[in-house]
């Protein structure tokens, strides 16, 4: 009974990191970057709910929606601002760009007076609830984050597996120039990208709110779900969230199981290890240039 | 059929019009006042020693670099430093230099990439059948991921991507760069047989210069960033500087002699 | 032909990726000073050998047999970078240059075999370090002469075009001071007066460097013009081997290789 | 000369966090500075000097915390450092203050260090974590009749505080730890820490924690039908428990000193400062509030008994033996002398009842 | 436009290319040893820190703007040889031996990382190299009997032969004596071979091989050594802030690293001062402009983290090549004026290609 309880917070803690991978794995697959600014994507998205409830007395549903859809404008906005003018430098560059990006959103919220600095909740409808099955407790609050990670998940692998514009942004992320030969409007694509990363950190901002709560540095979670995504394999969507599994499930047993200390660093270790094991996670393809 | 002529094509209109368009890298001058024209319907070629700026020309044109000077217009529209995607989109597809292949898509997904600007699907699935058609190769490695295919295979899979596109000009760089003797011959094949069957007009960069010059209707020289001779390729053919230089024939005595070459200049 | 002849040998050589035979039950020797090509169609397994040879893959079955000094050494077991110290040195078909260094510093990375510092007398860039950095200097710049490459020495690789970096490749190889020089596809992209001094080039390198060459091509006239012999390949097997001509008369080429008909001028008529 | 003191003008130098993980605390702390300031700036002066507050950012990043001290010392002179927030960063900065003779006043941070070993430049006033919570517990396990006392603590120079104070107390107690689990600083999940306590069959646990993490913590155990005592120190003594975790924190224990400054407070004058806060700076105030306006009222009372001569030395001499009563957000009465530099080591105990935090015990002696 | 006319091999060897190097450099090397004596003490502690970072920048200039090994967990590095540095100076062991001892050991520890990097590349380098750092830390933090756990270490002032080196003016020294070695030893290598392989690993892994480059040694080496420099600094910066503690050397500080070798300028030696210079300039800038702002911003929380995203935003998008990019073009500027064309730095349109193939 223990060891299902411990399992299932592990699984729902798990589907947490997953959520907020996918958002990197979108990023990478499409555009081949790290985007250091999902946590901080997640993180303006929660707090775009939290204005749309608390400020401007929506109800819970009206508010996520538009906070998506803010966050989606907030996306494509970013692209064509920031990313857009250095498209075709290297990716590191970008990298560097999400960094810079996520020190201004986190500053930019810290600024709002009365607001910034402090840390709300959201009030969402399933709030504190829970469902008991026997001895376990379920927890209303991660169930919403399992069935959200499971529905996204399938959605986003069907539009990278099936659709053209899907496999457009894998192809302008292999070969930016064979893209422009083809015709495909690269920043365009880009810019949907953001976008959808953006609605993704949202809905996974929202959805973490009830447990982390809402502050300037909710963010930082995403640093745990980088393990998550690599662990998995970086370019693979099912990887993320199986990686997230993973290090949940690991993190929550070593928890209980092993001294002190452990439960923070276990999900580096698993990385490391995996990493000798099986250097391109559990469902990255090995890949090497033909020459 | 007697050798067509410049003049034949009189009544119908230019497709491509390149005026004094100078390209550069950094400081690097690549081409400089580069004009020319195809008309509809013909496939021009460019000759020129290496680095002479043909790559960069057709780079020009499709938006790939933003000239300095000059303008290019397309089918009656100017299209000087336009977005690529937007130039192809208005019917003009590219063989790149050097493959440029979606290396993680399979075969299938790089030819459906070829059609991206393309909404009709039943003809994109018609043109997949006719490329796989003419290389039966692709067909057997549909799955693969291209960026595991032979050199030769990836040259295959970039022609047949731009003919995916149904385009109205296409842009060959070097087509047959790594092609086996026979294929080579077959794919200028193919590129008249494009040209003839659906009147897509075709310019031509080729270091092949026999195959080029025959297979096509007007052939500009270009050195060092400068066109320095246009004319029919029948009329090329016999030029003396084109037989020495770009077709290799000529004597074996004048060709000896640069065997001896001066020794270096720095130090 | 005796055993000291021979400079590398490849016995039944067999190579499997997934669902495809790359190479298939392949046995060629490249005896010492001689030019060996071998000519096939796309996808025949040409470069896949070099590869093998290269140890970037590792056959499923085979070996291939490194005669250079000493005792007959099975290249399977080196490590890839081992061979280059043996004396192989190779040129990529779609190139592989140090894309952000300059020629002279591509040329000076193909001396690293040949390095006689140690870690410390380079930190502290000791008169020997000095010494040997000018002596590298010296042969990539015999290297620069023979090529002709004075014009680009101190351009940036990612610059130049496609032809210059096929010939700085072969330039880098030749730093290394080989034994044995596999060329994959050295005329693609060149022009045929280049194709001509690329011909040229290679006689200088086979007559007066005594550098093998084992050479993968497509252009016939270049094959005729430097080859002592040939081996033709289909489908990841050996079709034939013999001299230029012998091979290029061989019906299986011509119909799998070569092509029927010879005349180009049938495009004009195709019209 | 006196650096940072001139005719009419005494500079005060104080490094908050602005921008980093404690950016609220940083501000609210800064804010209550600055109003004790203005304050007295509007009403008055110090032996007819005005005040200076020069405030930096460390973002809670002790390499940054020395860089600005050194700004602050070195750059802009000031006289003394007051309420600098955080351990490792006053640990960082002191060096730099001690070179140059500043004085470390009333940092914002409950580690011993702050006054031990002794150092003639350092005064601290905060009750220090170990204390609260080693004066608290064993009177809490009387009350309660606790048979097995727990601890989660932040995995950190604060909870470990917290920890080893738990342990002092059980000492006393003539007990020992059950359980104690730890968690890393920014942690959101607790399910395992809270399921080994349930398993422990934990009836009171200390917790170590801040604000989110005791959410956290209160919040899973109640889910999963564990209800334990829970006590926690100064650090979760804020207003923000109730706002945020609602019902599930009913009941939860807190050590603190400084009564949380509820706008619609009973007591008629802290009510009224509060709402001076709150038109000020556009927000309620906290205790951190409290803190930072305290140690400038303290500074002030200090600075007026070391005469027209200020001078770090005179000011050393003012503070031996001299006492600051109990203000009216009740703060314990604090004396120092020329060896004691911590004002006072007692704590008072308050609970959340009916989403508030209500003040149940008088100071705890030892 | 300088030209210069070379008479022998050695001239392209040698480290100033000519008389106009020799002559700046040995100025700055005047100012800087003069700085002491002329510079206000706020202003030279803050020079110390440029120099202590110069020094971790240039380590990891080496990793990753030369080897193209990017190191998202260099803080561990840091970190060792600042606990190295602090346990044997408190045990009374002599400054310079301490010093030794730290870059060895980080160098170590450098080598265990690079492990993984011989296996894998790209961002999972990168994500093994962040979980190294976050275990590294946690070490520091539990192995209370060595570093003092959470409660931090205080690092007593370094003493050479009696001699007190711990005042600013003499830490100084010591930091620029270090650094100018290190400048050196680095210089030295990058023209010699081994600076030549670490070049060749981050173009082409695949023909840096076929060249009879031993990638697992090259790629270790320069693990080892990146390692060793930071370790040096973390050395450095243990005395210069005499006191440490685990988190002073977390993920934030990796990442202020890598911003340090981005904005100075991936792939240059200058860069990596150059960055130093910004990443300690940055925050003062920022503070002392504050002042001039309204209080409504000025004083706002979370000021210093927009500007410094904003300040980094700018860098990527107007000079992805960092500062010494900057340098080298107005530079180049004033060599040509006034004949300089417009479009001569026009950035070309560029174009990525997968990182995962290569
Ligand atoms: N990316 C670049 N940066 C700088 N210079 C370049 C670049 N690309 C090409 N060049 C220069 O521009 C000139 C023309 O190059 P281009 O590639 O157009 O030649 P080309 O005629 O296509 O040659 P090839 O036959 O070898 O393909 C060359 O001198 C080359 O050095
Ligand atoms: N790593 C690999 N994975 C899967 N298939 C491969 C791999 N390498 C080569 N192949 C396949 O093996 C076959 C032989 O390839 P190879 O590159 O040796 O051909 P080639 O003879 O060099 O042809 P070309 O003249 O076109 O360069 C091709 O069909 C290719 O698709
Ligand atoms: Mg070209
Ligand atoms: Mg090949």
């Amino acid at each position: 009974m223990q060891l299902l309880q411990l399992l299932l917070s592990g699984i729902a803690q798990g589907c947490i990191y997953g959520l907020i991978a996918l958002g990197f794995v979108l990023i990478y697959k499409a555009t081949e970057t790290v985007s250091f600014a999902q946590g901080e994507l997640m993180m303006l998205g929660a707090f775009a709910a939290f204005a749309g409830m608390s400020l401007f007395g929506l109800p819970f549903w009206l508010a996520a929606l538009l906070a998506i859809g803010a966050m989606v404008a907030f996306g494509v906005l970013l692209e064509l601002v920031v990313i857009r003018p250095i498209l075709g430098q290297p990716q590191f560059s970008i990298v560097m760009l999400t960094i810079g990006i996520g020190y201004v959103a986190r500053g930019l919220i810290t600024m709002i007076p009365a607001i910034g600095t402090e840390t709300h909740t959201l009030a969402v409808p399933y709030k504190d609830e829970i469902w008991k099955l026997g001895e376990l407790v379920l927890n209303v609050e991660q169930m919403a984050i399992i069935l959200a990670t499971a529905v996204l998940c399938g959605l986003l692998f069907a539009m990278f597996r099936y659709s053209k514009l899907g496999i457009a942004m894998q192809a302008s992320s292999q070969n930016q120039l064979a893209a422009y030969y083809m015709g495909i409007p690269v920043k365009r694509l880009n810019g949907l990208v953001w976008g959808l990363a953006a609605a993704v950190a949202a809905i996974a901002g929202m959805l973490l709110a009830p447990i982390t709560f809402v502050h300037a540095n909710m963010g930082f979670i995403g640093l745990k779900a980088f393990p998550a995504a690599v662990v998995g394999g970086f370019g693979s969507l099912p990887g993320a969230i199986v990686g997230g599994l993973v290090i949940g499930i690991v993190e929550s047993l070593a928890g209980f199981y092993l001294p002190d200390g452990f439960k923070d660093t276990a999900p580096y270790i698993v990385v490391l290890v995996m990493l000798m094991v099986k250097p391109n996670g559990l469902f990255g393809e090995k890949l090497r240039k033909k020459v | 059929m007697p050798p067509r002529t410049r003049e034949d094509h009189k009544v119908t209109d230019t497709v491509l019009q390149l005026l004094n368009v100078e390209s550069a890298y950094g400081p690097i001058k690549a081409i400089r006042g580069v004009s020319l024209k195809v008309r509809q319907g013909e496939i021009a070629t460019v000759l020129g020693s290496n680095g002479a700026g043909k790559t960069t020309i057709l780079k020009t044109i499709s938006g790939i670099i933003d000239p300095r000077k000059g303008s290019i217009e397309f089918r009656g529209q100017n299209i000087t430093a336009k977005d690529p995607a937007y130039i192809v989109q208005q019917g003009l597809s590219h063989v790149p230099e050097g493959r440029e292949v979606f290396p993680l898509l399979s075969v299938r997904d790089n030819l459906l990439m070829g059609a991206y600007t393309r909404k009709d699907r039943d003809g994109v699935a018609r043109d997949i059948e006719t490329v796989f058609g003419y290389f039966p190769i692709l067909k057997e490695r549909a799955t693969q991921d291209a960026g595991l295919l032979s050199g030769g295979q990836q040259q295959m899979l970039a022609i047949s991507r731009a003919i995916m596109a149904a385009p109205q000009l296409i842009l060959l760089d070097e087509p047959s760069l790594g092609l086996s003797p026979k294929l080579t011959k077959e794919i200028f094949e193919i590129v008249v047989r494009i040209n003839r069957e659906r009147g897509t007009t075709i310019l031509l960069v080729e270091q092949n210069a026999n195959m080029a010059l025959n297979a096509s209707d007007y052939g500009y020289v270009l050195e060092n960033g400068r066109i320095v001779m246009e004319d029919t390729c029948e009329r090329l053919r016999e030029k003396e500087d084109i037989k020495e230089f770009y077709l290799g024939l000529k004597d074996d005595g004048v060709r000896g002699e640069r065997r001896w070459k001066k020794k270096k200049t720095w130090r | 032909m005796s055993e000291s002849d021979i400079l590398l040998s490849a016995k039944d050589l067999s190579v499997r990726f997934g669902g495809v035979l790359a190479v298939n039950k392949v046995s060629f020797d490249v005896r010492r000073g001689e030019v060996f090509t071998l000519i096939g169609p796309n996808g025949a397994g040409k470069t896949t050998v070099f590869n093998l040879i290269s140890r970037i893959y590792t056959p499923t079955t085979g070996e291939i047999v490194w005669h250079g000094e000493g005792s007959p050494l099975p290249l399977t077991q080196r490590a890839p970078h081992e061979i280059a110290a043996l004396g192989i040195a190779r040129t990529f078909q779609n190139i592989e240059l140090f894309e952000h260094a300059t020629v002279l510093h591509n040329l000076l990375i193909g001396r690293h075999t040949h390095r006689k510092t140690g870690f410390w007398s380079e930190v502290f860039f000791t008169q020997a370090t000095r010494r040997a950095e000018i002596e590298a200097r010296e042969v990539a710049e015999r290297v620069i002469d023979l090529l002709d490459l004075q014009h680009h020495r101190d351009s940036m690789v990612a610059g130049l075009p496609y032809g210059v970096r096929k010939v700085v490749e072969l330039a880098r190889a030749l730093c290394t001071e080989p034994k044995l020089l596999l060329l994959d596809e050295p005329s693609s992209g060149l022009n045929v007066e280049e194709t001509a001094d690329m011909a040229f080039w290679i006689q200088d390198i086979q007559h007066e460097l005594g550098i093998s060459v084992l050479m993968v091509e497509h252009d016939m006239s270049l094959v005729s013009k430097v080859s002592d012999r040939v081996l033709a390949m289909n489908m990841g097997e050996a079709l034939s081997t013999g001299t230029p001509r012998e091979v290029q008369s061989d019906p299986r080429v011509v119909e799998a290789y070569l092509g029927t008909v010879d005349d180009v001028s049938s495009l004009r008529r195709a019209a | 000369q006196q650096q940072g003191v001139s005719k009419d003008e005494i500079r005060i130098g104080t490094i908050q966090d602005l921008s980093g993980p404690l950016a609220g605390f940083g501000k609210q702390a800064r804010n209550g500075m600055q109003l004790a300031v203005d304050e007295l700036n509007e009403q008055g002066s110090v032996q007819g000097r005005k005040l200076k507050l020069y405030v930096e950012d460390s973002g809670y990043d002790p390499k940054k915390a020395v860089l600005a001290a050194q700004k602050l010392v070195n750059q802009d002179k000031i006289f003394i450092m007051a309420g600098h927030i955080g351990t490792a960063q006053n640990m960082a900065a002191m060096p730099v203050q001690f070179e140059k003779n500043v004085i470390n006043f009333f940092p914002i941070t409950a580690a011993r260090e702050m006054y031990d070993p002794f150092h003639k430049l350092k005064y601290s006033f905060a009750a220090t974590y170990y204390d609260q919570i080693r004066l608290a517990l064993p009177k809490m396990i009387k009350d309660k009749g606790a048979k097995k006392v727990c601890t989660i603590y932040q995995d950190d120079e604060f909870g470990l505080e917290v920890q080893r104070g738990a342990e002092a107390g059980l000492k006393a107690a003539g007990m020992e730890l059950t359980e104690k689990t730890s968690y890393k600083r920014g942690a959101t999940d607790f399910s395992s820490q809270v399921a080994k306590m349930k398993a422990a069959g934990c009836d009171l646990v200390v917790l170590g924690t801040i604000i989110r993490e005791t959410i956290g913590t209160v919040g899973e155990a109640r889910k999963t039908g564990f209800n334990p005592t829970f006590l926690g120190s100064s650090a979760a003594y804020t207003d923000l428990i109730h706002k945020l975790g609602g019902k599930p924190m009913d009941g939860i224990y807190a050590t603190m000193t400084v009564q949380n400054p509820y706008t619609d407070e009973q007591a008629q004058n802290i009510r009224f400062w509060a709402n001076k806060y709150k038109t000020k700076f556009n927000e309620d105030p906290t205790v951190f509030s409290v803190y930072g306006y305290s140690i400038i009222q303290d500074f002030i009372q200090a600075a007026n008994k070391a005469g027209p001569n200020l001078t770090t030395d005179s000011f050393v001499k003012a503070m031996d033996g001299i006492t600051f009563e109990p203000d009216m957000f009740g703060s314990p009465k604090m004396t120092f002398s020329a060896t004691k530099r911590l004002g006072n080591d007692q704590s008072r105990l308050s609970q959340i009842v009916d989403g508030k935090w209500k003040v149940v015990s008088d100071y705890v002696a030892p | 436009m300088r030209f210069i006319f070379k008479t022998s091999y050695a001239q392209d060897i040698s480290l100033a290319k000519h008389g106009g190097h020799v002559f700046w450099y040995s100025l700055l090397g005047v100012a800087l040893i003069a700085a002491p004596w002329v510079l206000p003490e706020y202003w030279l502690a803050q020079l110390t820190f440029v120099l202590i970072y110069g020094i971790v920048g240039l380590g990891l200039m080496l990793l990753a703007g030369f080897t193209g090994q990017f190191s998202i967990g260099h803080a561990a590095f840091l970190g060792t040889g600042a606990y190295t540095q602090a346990v044997l100076a408190n045990m009374g062991m002599p400054f310079p031996l301490a010093l030794v001892a730290a870059a060895a050991l980080s160098a170590a520890v450098g080598v265990v990382v690079g492990l993984p990097a011989l296996r894998v590349k790209g961002i999972y380098l990168g994500i093994a190299t962040l979980a190294f750092g976050f275990i590294v830390e946690e070490v520091f933090a539990r192995w209370e009997s060595v570093t003092g756990g959470n409660s931090g270490l205080h690092v007593k002032s370094p003493t050479l032969f009696g001699t007190e080196l711990g005042s600013s003016e003499n830490f100084y020294l010591v930091c620029l004596i270090v650094a100018v070695l290190c400048t050196l030893a680095i210089l030295n290598l990058l023209r010699s071979p081994t600076g030549r392989a670490f070049v060749a690993i981050r173009d082409s892994e695949i023909s840096a091989q076929s060249m009879g480059i031993h990638l697992a040694r090259y790629k270790t080496l320069s693990f080892a050594i990146s390692a060793a420099l930071a370790g040096l600094g973390g050395a450095l910066y243990a005395h210069k802030l005499s006191f440490i503690s685990p988190d002073q050397f977390n993920i934030l500080q990796s990442i202020d690293l890598l911003l340090l070798v981005v904005i100075g300028g991936l792939g240059s030696v200058h860069g990596a001062f150059l960055g130093a210079i910004f990443l300690i300039a940055m925050p003062q800038l920022i503070a002392l402009g504050k002042d001039w702002l309204p209080p409504v911003i000025g004083q706002a929380p979370g000021l210093q983290g927009l500007v410094y995203g904003l300040v980094l935003i700018a860098f990527v998008l107007f000079e992805p090549l960092g500062l010494y990019g900057r340098w080298l073009k107005i530079r180049t500027w004033l060599q040509l004026f006034p004949f300089y064309r417009r479009g001569l730095f026009k950035r070309q349109k560029s174009f990525t290609k997968s990182d995962r193939l290569r």
